[in-house]
């Protein structure tokens, strides 16, 4: 089908003109356009109706993953060059996991990693995964004050966002923690679906090989892109052993919603929890000791 | 989609059952409520901008009411239009039972929703609804208890803004309508 | 409106077109190219009207006409140099890797850039490519032999 | 690339590269969404919310005043201006209640989807646009849903005007007569009562389909003069410009029907007659004006393309020793409205229920089908048309008597395999040819079974649990007259024209309509075959109305079977004209059996410097016919017409090898593997296609895809993120492998393949599942088979 009408589209070359150009609308009524690939979904089942379209593809600043000062990765950096950056290892590697994976070639040529956590589609991988690596969201406003959001006061429940009417998500910065690995992996249906169920896991290791600190989070529920607390707590202090790992992810089936649809039920949704849990685990466990 | 739940609000029923009735309270507690009229002393219309995320829609419902037994129960049965993107309908009754200087408000809702709003609704409905009931409730009370917890001088006293008596025969219309729109944002959640 | 300059197969489009017309909507009607292919609604999961944008295949009815001003854009249309088929599409046509057509452009411009990027896959990572292409005729097989044999004689002609 | 004749330089069963590649390559297809008329307008089908609803009021005002808008079409215009879609050449020879509808819902909306009015303009984004203001006042009325709760006597009506949901019921086995029924029943009965072992299971197969790429599309012109031109996605366009001429009240010789050359696919979905045709016909006729419509996949996951929805409750009686004595079944297929002309839903599992006992004998059958009217989408054909369900029902009925007694599940097939044909099956199916126990060893041997055991013996004590599934199929090779006339009131003989011009190139007409399956390259080699010629001397032209011999259109593997015998058939009708004159001119007498046609040329195989170019000899009689043989006359062009006595089968065979992982139920296919009898093969290359898409198309049924509609009867799968198809990463390598036989009754030894090929999967892909999970003893009989369904099972096995 076909978007409703569009007033207008601009394609502002500067972050400063992207935001005046919003400004210039009520809220919802201009929307920023950056890969498109959830935003035109919307507009051509006409869920999205906007007055206004701004383009983000022409604002240099938007793009690319810089390792110089800490790692940041700007809002416009597309699927396909994060799955294939090998400076996200470690700490950051469930990025890659995650956007390896993401619908397909075609939508990895175009998503962003910031359209997908602005968008914060219910079940999408993302969300989850900046939540679960603790990114930082740096968002500008049309006065051009800057301001930092912790990835657990970003993620307000689906579809929302701590990102105000005219602000724009200009780049997203994550910890370089040494010993320390993270991993992603959901499960669909079909290939590279939407995840069922997804766990992402961030951990670093003491000296003794045991977890000092842990991030976990889960895609694929209602709640949206969620952290997993008591899973993380249930983790510290262990060394990966499988039985540790099973304790874990018990106590998040344990403390977490699931739900039942066509795709499964919320008992399947809790066993992928878990094995899932145990995939990831091993994964980011075996990067924090550097062997992958 | 079928939601249930009791909750226990800081207010006499008399008062409660009042207040579900006082459009005034209702429109400003129903999230997005844009205006909120009687037709008849038993059917309601409602008009709602709703919003999520970057998603907004208006959105009209009508409500009639049934089985009125103040101050303890009634029903309604609402239904909604959001033109285009499908329908919801709504049945739900509610219940108050006395608890001491509180009440317990008791409801169950069944809502369906059909056209391309329950098709593109997915799994998150019933999150969504539960997501804006709560915050119907959480103003609700707010809007109702705060000036009994004034005078039990219970620390931070609230606005009062109870405004002016109930309309008579005004039902609780914000059942179908908070349900309604809970449907309708759901549609609106999907890709 | 919008005046929008498109570059396809080579050929530049000045056309002025709603805001709102998809890109695949462009190609179709105004430069009246129907080999790119529509079949899905709204949710862009078919690959059916996959073409190259500056070389990247990407699915053109999930962009709209105004977005690919100034770029460059590639069709099925524009494989083929006159007569001369590319190595994938003769391996197409030699491996039977299509029966109806209807998916089979969209399958090539996704493919044609998947062999850039990788010129000499597995078939797990063939069919992983293809993940963005649903073709209901073949079962894939004869997909992935087609692609696995376009590789080789890409390689060999390299 | 380019393949070559064989040694003796004929084209049959070649590798040939398909004709109609090069276009489909390079983009130069013209499917029906690229044809483009002058002043053509767009059409856009508002289409109801409610599963059943009474139309108060369908208020098209303030969309006649929208941008662009032409105008707006209603239920109760096309009411007083057109028939009803209850058409006698729509209409099957079957007992069944025919529900009267309209290009459009009058009245009542009966499904989710149900067209209420079509809105046609300019420009298609404003189409949208003015749907979107049609309003339409609806009073919603209960639903039915469930088939077996339709049949309640206080259940709502579908139809109001029929006394009830069943739409058809018919006993298959026993006779014509209710005593003789009862008589067969008592006797089945018997056998049960004495059987070593019976096997009983509830089959359930969910609504699936075949869900071609390109959606429908429907192209309308009028013009005074010639009347009514319909370029339409339709596998049977002679069929439909009947129809359109009946409904529109057109005189017949004005309504002409164009099927593209190139479709998009169809496997079923395309053989029906539409309701949407109609309205877009209608419309351009009103306005003058061309007018189309493209289908979205949106109306058509919600409208089309449902299949299987069947519930068999299936025995099956054996002896301890591993025969098969006694199937008994209960059907209930759910049927929808019931309102897609042709088939009208029931057609489907009326073949199905047919087609149970499939290639094992029986002593005695007693099987009924009830098919029942719901509030949703009529089925349509598909691919595996009616018996994916009733015979995933048997191949797992076969092993659980196999598992019950202890046997190989292929052994106690080859068992029970008819082991000579003809037969006639317990159903009175009737199996012309062939032999199932060569195409039955044929895959033991690919398959290896003994050393698979031992593979599975070993991965089992690593904790790995694999599976191996066996199924088969007795398929129909084109469908004879003496089955359609009863089932869809239409012939079922081949039609092929076949022209011959002076440069000796060779014209080939037919009323098919392809939608993919490459019948100009077949067709081109069995005529250069028969002509000697190359292949590239050929043009077929299929699915025009105006240039075609009349035809029942491309359905029920008619190609190889019915229309490639009209073609060889007709090309023996000019070869026997073409020698005639060449002996003439020789001033020999010959037969044409003594003439070869090799090479380009015609060579009197006495003598064979006695020969004639083929192009010189084609020439000569049709540019000079002067001095020809007495009583004959110029010209070479012929039309002939291939009609098989009885109907025809082909067969196949399935194994396939899955691994499951216990902690999540979740499975991979690993190998799957074939054995074909499909008769003399005409281009291996295209068999093998044919096969590993359709087997492929069953898997995905049977695992990924299901039409879900929800208590309300709202369809809650309209779009390919909701209706699931399998993607090239979700699905194995498929390997065919060919054990034929020709069949006798067709000219050159062939069979029609491809329609009924997907059923055997279901059976197979769950039969290795439940091998894969033996040591737990589950069982599988409702699809679609998900991991989180059999993970269900493990654990309350539990497995894990």
């Amino acid at each position: 089908m076909y978007p409703a009408i569009i007033e207008d589209y601009q394609r502002p070359e500067s972050l400063q003109e992207a935001v005046a150009i919003l400004s210039g609308y009520e809220p919802g009524d201009a929307i920023f356009m950056a890969g498109g690939q959830s935003v035109m979904q919307a507009m051509k089942s006409r869920m999205v109706r906007p007055r206004c379209v701004v383009d983000l593809q022409s604002i240099a600043e938007l793009k690319g993953i810089s390792s110089a000062n800490g790692l940041h990765i700007g809002a416009m950096t597309r699927y396909v060059e994060i799955a294939g950056a090998v400076e996200l290892a470690g700490a950051n590697a469930a990025l890659r996991d995650a956007a390896q994976h993401v619908g397909d070639r075609q939508v990895r040529n175009r998503g962003t990693i910031g359209g997908s956590c602005c968008w914060n589609y219910v079940a999408s991988c993302m969300p989850a995964v900046t939540l679960g690596l603790g990114a930082i969201f740096h968002l500008l406003d049309p006065q051009g004050k800057t301001r930092a959001v912790q990835a657990d006061d970003f993620f307000l429940g689906p579809l929302e966002t701590a990102r105000g009417d005219h602000e724009l998500l200009t780049h997203l910065s994550f910890e370089t923690t040494p010993r320390s690995g993270s991993a992603y992996k959901k499960w669909g249906l079909v290939t590279d679906a939407l995840p069922v169920v997804g766990v992402c896991l961030k951990l670093s290791l003491d000296a003794a090989g045991r977890c000092s600190a842990v991030r976990m989070s889960l895609s694929g529920l209602p709640a949206g892109a969620q952290r997993a607390p008591a899973g993380e707590a249930a983790l510290m202090g262990s060394d990966g052993s499988r039985e540790s790992v099973a304790r874990a992810m018990e106590a998040v089936v344990d403390s977490v919603e699931c739900h039942s649809d066509k795709w499964a039920d919320a008992h399947y949704r809790q066993q992928l929890i878990r094995t899932l849990g145990q995939e990831v685990a091993a994964t980011a466990f075996a990067r924090a000791r550097g062997e992958q | 989609m079928e939601l249930k739940d009791q909750i226990r609000i800081n207010a006499p029923r008399e008062r409660v059952f009042a207040a579900l009735n006082d459009p005034a309270i209702l429109k400003q507690a129903i999230p997005g409520c844009e205006s909120l009229e009687a037709t008849s002393p038993t059917d309601f219309t409602a008009v709602v901008a709703a919003r999520i995320g970057p998603l907004a829609a208006r959105f009209t419902g009508s409500v009639s009411l049934a089985d009125i037994e103040a101050p303890v129960r009634y029903t309604l049965s609402g239904e909604g239009k959001g033109g285009p993107a499908g329908f919801a309908k709504v049945k739900a009754s509610v219940e108050l039972e006395e608890d001491g200087a509180a009440t317990l408000l008791g409801y169950s809702v069944k809502a369906d929703i059909g056209g391309k709003l329950g098709q593109l609704g997915g799994s998150i409905v019933d999150r969504t609804a539960q997501k804006l009931a709560g915050e119907f409730f959480q103003q609700f009370d707010a809007l109702i208890a705060a000036p009994a917890e004034a005078t039990d001088d219970a620390g931070d006293s609230k606005p009062v803004v109870m405004a002016q008596p109930p309309a008579r025969g005004v039902g609780p219309v914000w059942w179908g309508v908070a349900a309604m729109i809970a449907l309708l944002l759901a549609w609106m959640a999907l890709k | 409106m919008k005046t929008v300059s498109i570059t396809i197969n080579g050929e530049r489009y000045e056309e002025t077109v709603p805001a709102r017309m998809l890109l695949v909507d462009f190609i179709r009607e105004k430069c009246a190219l129907t080999g790119t292919h529509v079949a899905c609604t709204y949710e862009g999961v078919c690959g059916a009207c996959t073409v190259q944008l500056d070389g990247e295949a990407i699915k053109s009815c999930m962009m709209l006409a105004v977005q690919a001003d100034g770029h460059a854009v590639t069709t099925v249309e524009g494989l083929a140099r006159g007569a001369e088929l590319t190595p994938l599409q003769q391996a197409f046509k030699a491996h039977h890797g299509l029966q109806c057509g209807f998916c089979t452009p969209g399958i090539l411009m996704n493919m044609s850039e998947f062999l850039e990027k990788n010129p000499d896959p597995t078939d797990e990572e063939i069919r992983h490519g293809l993940v963005g292409n649903l073709c209901r005729c073949t079962g894939y097989v004869h997909i992935v032999d087609a692609v696995r044999a376009a590789a080789a004689q890409i390689r060999r002609g390299s | 690339m380019s393949a070559k004749p064989d040694d003796r330089g004929s084209w049959m069963g070649t590798r040939l590269p398909r004709k109609e590649d090069l276009r489909l390559i390079t983009g130069q297809g013209k499917y029906v969404a690229d044809i483009v008329l002058p002043g053509m307008l767009h059409a856009v089908f508002v289409r109801s919310d409610y599963a059943h609803a009474r139309l108060v009021n369908v208020d098209v005002s303030a969309a006649l005043e929208a941008p662009g808008v032409v105008a707006v079409i209603t239920g109760e215009e096309m009411k007083s201006h057109c028939r009803s879609l209850r058409q006698p050449v729509l209409l099957p020879n079957l007992p069944a209640k025919y529900p009267t509808y309209y290009g459009l819902a009058v009245d009542k909306v009966k499904f989710h989807g149900d067209p209420v009015a079509m809105v046609i303009a300019r420009d298609k984004y404003q189409a949208v646009d003015a749907a979107e203001l049609v309003v339409v006042d609806y009073e919603e009325l209960p639903v039915v849903l469930d088939p077996e709760a339709a049949l309640d006597a206080d259940a709502p009506r579908v139809h109001d005007e029929e006394a009830d949901n069943l739409m058809f019921e018919m006993t298959f086995t026993g006779g014509g007569t209710d005593e003789e029924r009862a008589k067969n029943e008592a006797e089945v009965e018997k056998i049960f009562q004495s059987a070593d072992v019976v096997v009983k299971g509830r089959f359930r197969v969910h609504r699936t389909g075949t869900t071609p790429m390109e959606t429908r599309g429907v192209l309308a012109e009028w013009s005074a003069s010639d009347g009514l031109t319909v370029y339409n996605t339709t596998q049977r366009p002679h069929i439909d410009r009947l129809a359109f001429a009946d409904i529109l009240d057109i005189p017949a010789e004005k309504a002409r029907v164009i099927a593209p050359r190139d479709m998009g696919g169809g496997f079923g979905l395309k053989a029906p007659f539409y309701r949407e045709s109609v309205v877009v016909a209608y419309a351009c006729r009103k306005l003058g004006r061309p007018v189309r419509w493209i289908e979205s996949r949106y109306e058509s996951l919600m409208n089309i393309g449902q299949e299987r929805g069947q519930i068999n409750t299936l025995e099956v009686a054996a002896s301890k020793d591993g025969k098969l004595l006694a199937l008994r079944n209960r059907g209930i297929a759910d049927v929808g409205t019931g309102q897609i002309g042709v088939y009208w839903g029931f057609v489907m599992p009326f073949l199905g229920a047919v087609e149970m006992p499939n290639a094992y004998t029986w002593e005695a059958g007693d099987t009924n089908l009830k098919v029942i009217f719901t509030n949703k989408a009529c089925l349509t054909p598909s691919r595996a048309f009616g018996h994916f369900p009733t015979r995933f029902a048997m191949e797992r009925a076969v092993d659980m008597v196999a598992r019950k007694i202890g046997m190989e599940p292929s052994d106690l097939r080859r068992r029970n395999l008819v082991p000579r044909l003809p037969y006639t099956s317990v159903t009175g199916e009737y199996y012309d040819s062939g032999d199932f126990l060569k195409v039955w060893d044929n895959l033991m041997v690919q398959v290896d079974l003994p050393a698979f055991r031992k593979e599975q013996a070993e991965a089992r004590a690593q904790g790995r649990y694999l599976g191996i599934g066996f199924g088969c199929g007795v398929e129909l090779s084109g469908v004879a007259s003496e089955l359609m006339v009863p089932m869809e009131n239409q012939p079922g003989y081949g039609a092929a024209t076949v022209r011959i011009d002076p440069r000796g190139k060779v014209f080939i007409m037919g009323g098919d309509a392809p939608g993919g399956q490459g019948h100009e390259t077949t067709i081109s080699q069995i005529v250069a075959a028969t002509f000697g010629i190359s292949p590239e001397d050929t043009i077929i032209t299929t699915g025009d109305t105006g240039t075609t011999p009349f035809g029942s259109g491309t359905i029920g593997a008619r190609m190889g079977s019915y229309f490639a015998s009209a073609v060889r058939k007709a090309c023996d009708e000019l070869r026997e004209k073409i020698t005639h004159v060449l002996a003439h001119d020789l001033g020999i007498r010959a037969t044409m059996e003594e003439f070869a046609f090799t090479e380009g040329e015609v060579v009197y195989q006495r003598d064979p410097s006695k020969r004639k170019g083929f192009r010189e000899i084609a020439e000569r009689i049709v540019m000079f016919p002067i001095n020809l043989p007495e009583g004959e006359v110029g010209g070479l062009e012929t039309t002939a017409f291939f009609e098989a006595a009885k109907p025809m089968i082909c067969f196949n065979a399935d194994a396939c090898v899955v691994e499951v992982e216990l902690a999540t139920g979740q499975f991979k296919v690993l190998r799957w593997q074939t054995s074909e009898d499909v008769g003399n093969v005409i281009n291996p290359m295209i068999v093998d296609g044919q096969m590993q898409g359709a087997i492929i198309q069953g898997l995905s049924n049977a695992i990924f895809e299901e039409f879900i509609y929800n208590d309300q009867g709202q369809q809650m799968t309209a779009d390919f993120e909701h209706y699931k198809l399998a993607t090239a990463a979700d699905v194995p390598d498929v390997k065919v492998t060919y054990a034929s036989t020709p069949c006798p009754h067709t000219p050159l030894g062939t069979r029609g393949i491809g329609e009924g090929r997907p059923s055997a999967v279901p059976g197979a892909l769950c039969n290795a599942l439940v091998d894969a999970l033996a040591p737990f003893d589950i069982d599988i009989t409702e699809l679609p088979i998900r991991p989180s369904v059999l993970w269900q099972k493990l654990k309350a096995a539990g497995a894990v």
